[in-house]
């Protein structure tokens, strides 16, 4: 018995309208994501309750941890004439009882498609006195029929560096990291990195701190964690700026240069030894600096184990699914274990990133804008020996009783993605533990009694 | 903590309070102290109403109250949402509404979510060709009995007609395609998304196949139980062992025949009176089939329930079976009941979901003998709270009335009375009554707290003020909650819990209550060094 | 078919002459480890070939690392004559050829029952200038016929104490701390959460660095890590010691206070929430410091995880095998997430910890100096739901069909303990990750597919 | 880097001027610069030879090679170990002997570690009774068919009698029990372990069991064979298709009855000339059996050892069999070397390990046309590098003198002579030769390093030196090899790799081996900033 049971296989028919078990969802939750990396910002999705709903308890269903949204709860009135009265009643009541420091608006496919001008109807509420003195109100636009959830990170970031950014007429050395849609874990590593490598630096959005609370007995409505606004002005005067992940980064890197002319070098995500690599040279090669014998050894531990466990990662085959900035990445770092991608696919649809795909694995099926029932396809024609995806590949795993990696957004079934990162060296070390311990124990659990091995 | 609490009237104010004054002016009327008169009438409640633009609020919208709640548990149609792919993809798999088909061949499509993925150009050239598209598409790999189309919140606005594409389809194809207008900012939240579904089910699919199958004696309809964590497996196991012969479930575990085949039932039961009693009344009017509110949440309620489904059938080996059945099952509950009770008794809890669990649930926490400090639904309408009695008292505003109500007549050939007037007097003569619900505040203590569509800020100052030992929401909350020190159970999806239904669901209740309230993770919270400034003695011990 | 397929269910024989799959090992490879600790040592055992041979391969199965040891290569004529003149030339040869700076001998079965007088040994080697100026040449009593692997690195670590540490007039406020048995990234853990305590310290052995050395090209015969000379010289001017472990550590902190009148707080291994909090008050009543946000918002991150994941792990059945000190915190940590541990076996003898144990789980089956096969027994009597353990407890595992968790020495088949702790609040998040994964893999692998759940 | 290496002479000066002057001449006469005059007589090696103490060689005791590696693999035996728990514990399961029982009931120790566990009392006050009582322990719970009795370091020193035990308990149980004094402090290696287990195997149990099973004709036995990985599954493979009929193997994948009945055989073929040479011997002069040098490693090792077997018999349908079996994986084998030999031709390799691999090995790097710099045993004798031979001129040391020689006369009944005057002139015209074995030297090339014992020192050296694309050794060489960006295949265990016997192992050696030589992973080991001060241009485009 299946439980995906209508999937066939053999031979894949194309199709044109009709998408199944989508790898990827809408703009808005990207907007969302991004925004509560700024310390003391409510989010605000212009739109109507359900979108708002659906973003938090998605996030929060993949951090169990509370996800503080507001929404301006548009009625069939509202879809008429448009959301002006509902954003600035909306503003008035969040100020009043939420408190927030920013409120990030984004909008919906409703409020985009009715055309609600949102810079404008923000203007309005200030000159209303809606939004009290000291208090910062800035928008997206994230029309949920464009991109998909990391577009809409994307545009929501590209926006911190238009409202929030600001430049002096000081020159100054520090850098401007732009980190992609990663998990809070990631973005802690990320600066860690930084640190090491002794560069000062700002970084936004920041989501440490932000999902991966402490228990207090308190709910801290404003958790301690996310940039701080004044951090994230400091960006216009960075010497540079790093941005990592070109889906999710590019758009703000450019912003950045444009606005306050500052340089900016977007990079890979940091996952795997030759993007952890890149990402640092690039810094290098603005900052001169001596690497740390630290990061040295880091990488060097994880050269160490790639080179001891070799034998076990060898020519295995892997199906990979998620967004296009991750799967560059592992693609890449697969391919350094000696692992065989063979299956590639993402929701998100980009010119760029289907070059970078085939660069990186010529032979592989690779399919941008594609959906997770194709994937399960290819799958079924070409059995793999891992598969590496979001939550919603487990039921395929369990019909093809494949190991299962579970990388990406959403992770719903399993803890650990926002306390342990899977960038830079030490983020490496972990995947290859994860990776060579689901091999081990399916080995361990198929293999013939008489085979089974005491020893790696 | 108990005793410091502040009395429900401060409570009332100083949730109130904390909202500008035209908001706290509203709010007033929707946060009641409960008050039970002989008379039995309650205070009255503001409900059902829009939850002011910035407010953080538990709900959801019509879309999913349509797709999600009553769709949603239905395993062989194919069900495509029409709009941009988030709306298909959040609500894919996010209940725990469980199926399970009869076979391994037995369709199932509950694990696929099927998405017309609407792009910039379909919503400026319109999505009706590739709604059409995707209708073939599906057809042609799955081949399904039926095929439903949600639209969400900018089909609204582009002008595609989902109705015709789906009449078009249907001719093509010859399978039934139906579909639903259920944007997401129709109404004020998912109540507006289960009256369009209803409507739809009852046109579409309601009084299909004639044909009786199974027993012809004691037919009835299951309405608005939805099989979480398999609910609708205890209750089933019970009918069958009663000899209660169960047509259909709306929605729980159930297919297209068994809506199409429901109305050769002959007594509908309502269980989720908010998200279904539209079909229940438009299935009294078309086909003659009365319906009477039942609750299998609590042991007793399941008891109680049982007798009124037997007694209105009149027959005395049914009722001798229930007995029995009741017998033995009560006996084992009871035995565990002691055992947790004991654990459990005194302590506290609030409950603020849906649109009638915040009220069934209490059953069981009474059965554990626990106090209920407060509660209050999510998208209910006044009925829910104060009773049916208040039905024709309601007025109905903007929202509500932007909400098809179907027109309905008896059917011609298929309508049949029932119950003849001699047999309702011998059942009211015996107190029998026909859909009769009393709602939630009746039955609730003097001086609780009923809240209305409660909010994110009103949620917390609630337990800062009242302590609870447990607290029943939803996921959005229930991390919120947690932090605070305090047990959240969902009743939404149970937390993976459940079934909680029936006499073994209760049970299941009763333990994971118990496990909650009493784990010693909560006593963690404070270091050492966070309760005294002095270390602890022990550690400095050479 | 049954890979342990001659381990009866039902009554236990009492074995008195008889062990079966032992739950431990000899001394002197707890010696060789602890040794292996200290920058710059090379241990020497002082035996027959095959000692040195056994404890390297294992300790290097253990790590993947290079593992450097000499031996005194007894002979038939050794035995007899007794084991002087091979030491001596073991000792020339060393330092000629492997240039350490210091020799650290540890005794074996053999070298104990001839009764060779290794201190007398050594003298004569210094006297015969065998020992070159400034090298330091000291041992410990490790007869392998007494306690266990663990009694072995205790007795190396009191030795430590004994030849290594001094003391000044100058009082100093620093302190000394002296680790159990623990992995290398547990001795990072343990050194990174002093330091957030911002106490002054020295800590040996130190493992961190010397058997998760990176991957440079070259064998740094002397790795970077261990316990520097001077640093465990100061040892005796601490203001107080911190032993982490009773049974590995009381005879180092007892020594230490004899020695140096340095007063000493033995405690739980930091494993676990309570056990952490515990070392860290015993810290605080000696140095009276504010706890920093930091630690306070991991060990909140762990209370949270606790209270979020509490429904997965309530009431699973656990059986465990280890060593003590280990076995003490573990059996509280799983008690605390609401787990209930029902076997519990040990190797090593002790009346204190067979006491703990009783006292922390007054209902689990209890064999302090008992053996796999015992255990195994009990499991067949009385299933459960997890088992914990070394690699040999693969086995068992695989026989029973129980989710295995590899935890203690050795773990020989998979990776990741030599890079990430278990012990303190972030090690904590580590193994209730671990084993929430074991449970929800086991409950997706198992469940009806009607039942397969979505999220957790 | 190969022009970069230093000769052969410099490299072994290299070698010994690392150490004092006094072991720097002894180790001068274990270094040997490979020479392979006509006369075929290469240099004499100093081997057998006491390790320096403080010496860090691979060399483990005689415990280590009599129950690790002779008992170990022998799956109906309880193997109990009279010492403290250590010895026991480290030899549980660490090689990678396979085992495969004929049933899911047969009888398996394999996977369990028996130990008296002595303590300080008994090593004081003697361990013989606590060795009894463990033996009737093993008894009541197993009841096997045979027990043996394993010495470590403490037992030689307290007086325990262990052969006095077994003998006692082998008449109170009815049972074969037998001991082996393998004390690790005896001999100078494993070398010492292999003799005593070899004698005591012939003493107590070869030639217990005189029935003739299965075929009486080709009835042979494979000796020194360790089934690691599962060499010995192909074996025996080969072996049915070629129709001989294997009647015991010393000691892969064996069990106690196939001992027993091993002098049933008429051909005794040895495959690690220097583990089980002795037992060979000593079965020609008690039952008549001959022997000849076998070697399974590689495919034209295989192709040329079947070949020399069915010569042995004289039976032109066995040898067309044969010539069939070689033809057909011949044909399949060399495919794959093609293929394998094309990534790894030229590459350079180095073998430190044993008494027969770092020889047999060599085979497979020449089919895969790779080329061998440097090769060494760990515990061999001078036969095992300068051939049989040199037998005679041998001396003596006291530590060989340790070891018991067996004194072995013809059986009076049992003996039978295999091969009559006429067949041996048959055979030595076509050629044929009996225990004949060349040795590792004269196969390899001159001015190739020969080195006996190799230490840890000498491992780092001679790789700086050489730099070998592959290095093959132990457990205790592979991380440190790896450190230095060399990959290191163990040819003890395989590392998890296997089997590499015969035709198709010798195709999963081509395959690890060029997965080892190739990866990717060798050339991660700088940074780009260890390899160049100049970031890379690409990371700074904008």
């Amino acid at each position: 018995m299946t439980i995906l049971r209508h999937t066939p296989k053999g031979e894949i028919q194309e199709r044109s309208a009709l998408v199944i078990n989508p790898a990827k969802t809408c703009q808005p939750i990207g907007a969302m994501y991004a925004a509560l990396g700024i310390h003391g910002c409510l989010p605000h999705s212009h739109g109507s309750q359900g979108c708002c709903s659906y973003h938090r308890s998605t996030l929060t269903r993949h951090y169990k941890d509370p996800v503080m949204a507001s929404t301006s709860s548009f009625t069939e009135g509202t879809a008429v004439f448009g959301g002006q009265a509902n954003l600035l009643t909306a503003l008035q009541t969040i100020f009043s009882v939420y408190d927030p420091k920013v409120v990030a608006i984004h909008t919906t496919c409703l409020s985009e498609t009715i055309g609600d001008d949102v810079p404008q109807i923000a203007k309005k509420a200030k000159e209303e006195g809606k939004v009290p003195e000291g208090k910062v109100v800035f928008h997206a636009n994230t029309p949920s029929y464009t991109g998909t959830h990391v577009t809409g990170y994307a545009n929501m970031v590209q926006s911190m560096v238009k409202y929030l950014t600001q430049s002096t007429d000081e020159t100054s050395e520090h850098a401007a990291i732009l980190p992609g849609w990663v998990e809070p874990s990631d973005m802690r590593e990320i600066k860690r990195i930084v640190s090491l490598l002794g560069v000062e630096y700002v970084m936004f959005p920041d989501t440490d701190g932000v999902f991966d609370a402490p228990m207090t007995g308190k709910h801290v409505f404003y958790p301690k964690g996310g940039a701080k606004l004044e951090d994230i002005a400091r960006g216009g005067d960075a010497k540079h700026s790093f941005a990592l992940g070109h889906v999710a980064t590019t758009a703000a890197s450019e912003e950045l240069t444009k606005l306050h002319k500052v340089p900016g070098t977007v990079v890979d995500l940091p996952i795997g030894i030759a993007a952890t690599d890149r990402f640092i040279e690039a810094m290098r090669a603005v900052y001169g600096f001596e690497v740390p014998e630290s990061l040295n050894d880091e990488r060097g531990k994880l050269v160490d184990l790639l080179s001891d466990m070799e034998q076990y990662l060898w020519g295995r085959k892997v199906a990979i699914f998620g967004d296009p900035d991750q799967l560059i990445a592992l693609t890449e770092f697969l391919g350094t274990m000696g692992m065989v991608v063979r299956h590639i696919v993402t929701g998100t649809e980009s010119k760029y990133i289907e070059a970078r795909l085939k660069e990186v694995n010529p032979e592989a099926n690779i399919k941008v804008g594609g959906d997770m029932f194709h994937l399960h396809q290819l799958m079924k024609n070409e059995p793999v020996d891992l598969l590496i995806g979001n939550t919603y590949g487990k039921y395929m795993a369990r019909d093809e009783d494949v190991p299962f990696l579970r990388s990406g957004f959403p992770i719903l079934d399993r803890q650990g993605h926002q306390h342990f990162p899977t960038v830079g060296y030490m983020g490496g070390i972990r995947l290859v533990e994860q990776i060579l311990t689901l091999i081990m124990d399916r080995i361990d659990r198929d293999v013939e009694e008489h085979k089974l091995e005491l020893q790696m | 903590m108990i005793e410091q609490r502040p009395d429900a009237q401060t409570a009332k104010q100083e949730l109130v309070s904390m909202y500008p004054a035209k908001l706290a002016k509203k709010r007033a009327t929707q946060v009641v102290v409960n008050d039970v008169p002989e008379s039995g009438i309650v205070p009255e409640i503001l409900v059902n109403s829009r939850t002011a633009p910035g407010i953080i609020s538990q709900r959801g919208c019509t879309y999913a109250g349509c797709k999600g709640v009553i769709m949603g548990p239905t395993r062989d149609i194919v069900n495509i949402v029409h709009g941009p792919i988030g709306c298909s993809f959040y609500a894919w798999l996010t209940r725990r509404n469980m199926t399970l088909p009869p076979t391994p061949q037995s369709e199932n499509f509950m694990m696929y979510a099927f998405s017309t993925d609407l792009k910039e150009e379909n919503i400026v050239f319109g999505g009706e060709k590739k709604l059409d598209a995707a209708i073939q598409e599906a057809y042609d790999l799955f081949h399904p009995k039926a095929i439903s189309v949600f639209s969400t919140c900018p089909v609204g606005l582009i002008g595609d007609d989902i109705h015709a594409s789906a009449k078009r389809m249907k001719e093509k194809l010859g399978i039934n395609v139906f579909a639903f207008s259920c944007e997401g900012y129709k109404g004020v939240s998912q109540s507006a998304g289960h009256h369009i579904a209803n409507n739809q089910l009852f046109k579409h699919v309601v009084g299909l196949d004639d044909e009786i199958r199974g027993s012809r004696k004691f037919r009835v309809n299951l309405l608005g139980e939805y099989n979480i964590g398999g609910d609708a497996f205890e209750i089933d196991e019970i009918f069958k062992r009663c000899g209660f012969e169960l047509v259909a479930t709306f929605s729980g575990n159930s297919t297209y025949g068994s809506f199409a085949n429901s109305h050769t039932a002959d007594l509908n039961m309502v269980m989720c009176h908010r998200s279904i009693n539209y079909v229940a009344e438009m299935m009294e009017k078309k086909y003659g089939i009365p319906w009477i509110k039942v609750n299998f949440v609590s042991a007793s309620g399941t008891a109680k329930s049982l007798r009124k489904m037997a007694a209105y059938f009149e027959d005395q080996d049914l009722m001798d079976r229930v007995e029995a059945v009741i017998e033995e099952e009560m006996a084992k509950v009871e035995v565990q009941r002691r055992k947790y009770a004991a654990r459990t008794r005194g302590k506290t809890a609030m409950l603020f979901v849906g649109g009638s669990r915040a009220h069934h649930y209490q059953e069981l926490f009474k059965e554990l003998e626990m106090k209920v400090l407060a509660a209050g639904y999510e998208f209910a309408h006044r009925d829910d709270y104060e009773g049916r009695r208040v039905l024709g008292t309601i007025k109905i505003d903007a929202d509500s009335r932007n909400i098809e109500e179907l027109h309905v007549e008896a059917d011609p050939e298929k309508f049949r009375a029932r119950v003849d007037s001699e047999a309702e007097a011998r059942l009211a003569a015996r107190g029998f009554k026909f859909k009769d619900y009393n709602g939630m505040m009746p039955e609730m203590d003097p001086n609780t707290l009923i809240i209305d569509d409660i909010s994110a800020r009103d949620t917390e100052k609630l337990i800062e003020m009242w302590k609870p030992d447990v607290f029943c929401a939803g996921i959005k909350e229930k991390f919120v909650v947690q932090k605070m020190g305090v047990p959240c159970k969902q009743l939404h999806n149970y937390d993976v819990g459940g079934p909680y239904n029936a006499f073994r669901g209760a049970v299941n209740f009763y333990r994971d209550i118990d496990r909650m309230v009493n784990s010693p993770v909560w006593k963690l919270t404070l270091a050492p060094w966070q309760e005294s400034a002095e270390p602890a003695l022990e550690a400095s011990v050479a």
